[in-house]
């Protein structure tokens, strides 16, 4: 069965991406698919390659682009959510006049098209917020 | 892709402005338009005042966004289902929500609203026939 | 010196204000702000609890955060006041302390 | 098919476990996740609202969740089910659709 | 400064996990502790859950912070009020709350209790008293 | 009178740091002082310079800053909150590797004590949050 994932809220503040990860690994160990995780609102911040977590405690967004990296899961973040809140990649940076992006190389930004064609396409979107 | 038409639905809860759900969920509903889906769109519990009449921000510096739900009916999204009980528990009638209409192209243009009023019941059927559910 | 109460919670959501009403003393003051603001509303179903704290306690809301969402003094409960984002600093100036009910 | 509907919040904070019982359906599944594991626990102000739903709907609470808030088997109220993350996987392939009421 | 000391109390109001708000609000009680101010904690609302028995992360993959309440009375915070009202409408008693203790200098440090348990209206009166409540 | 203003979430997702921010110019306006802003939890995401929000809505970071500029106020980031986020100035992001820094110069990054000595040195601490 293949899943699209929506994640609404950012890392540490809320568990909802953490539930999603590990909602995310137990599916692809069932052998579903993730057609999508979709990251919307202060989920976008999950897609930060400069966080320092703690060294005892989990890091959500590297944990996510391992993931990724061993499924070939497509993480996408919200372009308009996104740049409300300061998440950028180099193309967007270049593009806006800023003079530095965050966003991790496993995820990548485009339009909120995609999240309604995962609903078209998945068996069944999730949500996970606050 | 016609033969894959799904019923989307857009489930608001939340009160807009102390939080960013009611206007992000929105900007998702406009973009779902262009997919030819069947979408919907539920006010209940606190989200019923996301359209509440006479939204006026200008003392508090945030974006009033109330008008563009007007835009919906050009957009052929014009089941907008509002939960009767959820009003009347928040001491709101019909009267107090914006008046949001469509042109049904179908009767020679006429401009109808696109409120339907359910109950909680109702509701609860309604949620049940969906393929896609979108709740914030 | 009395206490200032914020609750910025709807209270048809959250617990918040509940919370606050149980645990604020007579003569303190409960300011609604945010979406707690719909909270002063007329003939809601929290519209006793609310009547009930206006007899003994200082309820105001903040009038910007209520004008937002489409509501008017003519909408609140009577004795619950108006104040402008002023009138919140003046609160916090004149009471002996401030809690927020998160 | 029954719908899965998901509940992530304490039911002592939010409203929206109760929201997700009235518009839920007879044979539909509730799991509790995340913060609203707290609602299973027994002897609790919402114990009889959870019982009542354990008649005629499918009761299930992310174990994880659960013990990773001090709690087990023992202290949840009977009839409702503990399903772990591959559990919570398979609720969502058997059911026709999913709802999250946050 | 010793001339300038301020009442703090710390109220904790959600459940741990869920929100990093019972995390994060430790980390500032910890650090407050080097200031040499009065400092308070309460449990009330669903913030009696932070301080549980038995937490147990491992399948969740959270990090389990509980250990570090332990560390409170070793920062001579001992002052920790948990609501009974709170504790019974969640079906708990003292007996579900973790035993932290802290030594008394003044009693040959003896090992006592950290806990407090106070009625709604007790701690109504111990907040009125403050000079800085933090909530969360 | 002088007032500590706490700050728990970021900009847009909740309404938080617009109250605090009408709050302070308000405050300023009839003369009292802020003697620190301090942005914890996900409060230190405001503290972004990448941000790009709609040419219709308000700049967050950018009104704290230029109030802040108008009035000389102190802007903390709590440090530990700011790294578990990917929030880091250049300094940080040099001593921790990091290709990039994304504080904007309005605000400094320091640690939870700031918060606590905010509470001593001011007549009011208010919290603003979720």
């Amino acid at each position: 069965m293949k899943f699209t994932l929506l994640i609404n809220e950012g890392p540490y503040q809320h568990q909802a991406s953490d539930t999603a990860y590990q909602f995310a690994k137990a599916a692809l160990a069932k052998g579903h698919e993730i057609y999508r995780v979709f990251f919307y609102n202060d989920g976008v911040n999950n897609a930060t390659r400069l966080a320092i977590p703690p060294q005892d405690d989990r890091n959500i967004t590297e944990n996510w682009a391992a993931l990724a990296k061993e499924h070939e899961l497509d993480m996408v973040v919200c372009i308009a959510a996104a740049q409300r809140r300061g998440m950028l990649d180099a193309d967007e940076a270049g593009r806006q006049g800023k003079d530095a992006d965050n966003i991790h190389p496993a995820f990548r930004i485009s339009g909120l098209g995609q999240l309604v064609e995962g609903g078209i396409q998945a068996d069944r979107l999730l949500t996970f917020g606050d | 892709m016609s033969e894959n038409i799904k019923k989307f639905m857009f489930v608001n809860t939340k009160a807009p402005y102390g939080t960013v759900y009611a206007l992000e969920s929105l900007e998702v509903v406009l973009i779902s338009a262009a997919f030819d889906q069947s979408v919907s769109l539920v006010f209940c519990d606190d989200g019923v005042f996301q359209i509440a009449n006479n939204q006026n921000t200008e003392a508090s510096g945030m974006k009033n966004f109330s008008p563009a739900y007007k835009a919906l009916g050009d957009y052929d999204i014009n089941k907008i289902y509002v939960e009767t009980e959820s009003l009347e528990e928040r001491g709101l009638t019909l009267d107090n929500i914006m008046a949001l209409t469509y042109e049904d192209e179908d009767d020679d243009w006429a401009e109808k609203s696109s409120i339907i009023p359910v109950t909680r019941a109702e509701l609860a059927d309604l949620m049940d026939e969906q393929d896609v559910v979108i709740s914030s | 010196m009395a206490m200032l109460h914020t609750v910025n919670k709807s209270p048809f959501e959250r617990n918040s204000l509940n919370s606050c009403l149980s645990k604020s003393k007579e003569g303190s003051t409960i300011l609604l702000i945010e979406d707690a603001v719909v909270g002063a509303l007329k003939g809601t179903i929290v519209a006793d609890k609310l009547t009930a704290a206006v007899a003994n306690k200082n309820v105001c809301v903040l009038g910007s955060d209520l004008n937002t969402r489409g509501f008017t003094e003519a909408d609140i409960i009577d004795g619950i006041k108006i104040v402008d984002y002023a009138g919140f600093v003046d609160l916090v100036a004149e009471h002996s302390n401030v809690q927020s009910w998160l």
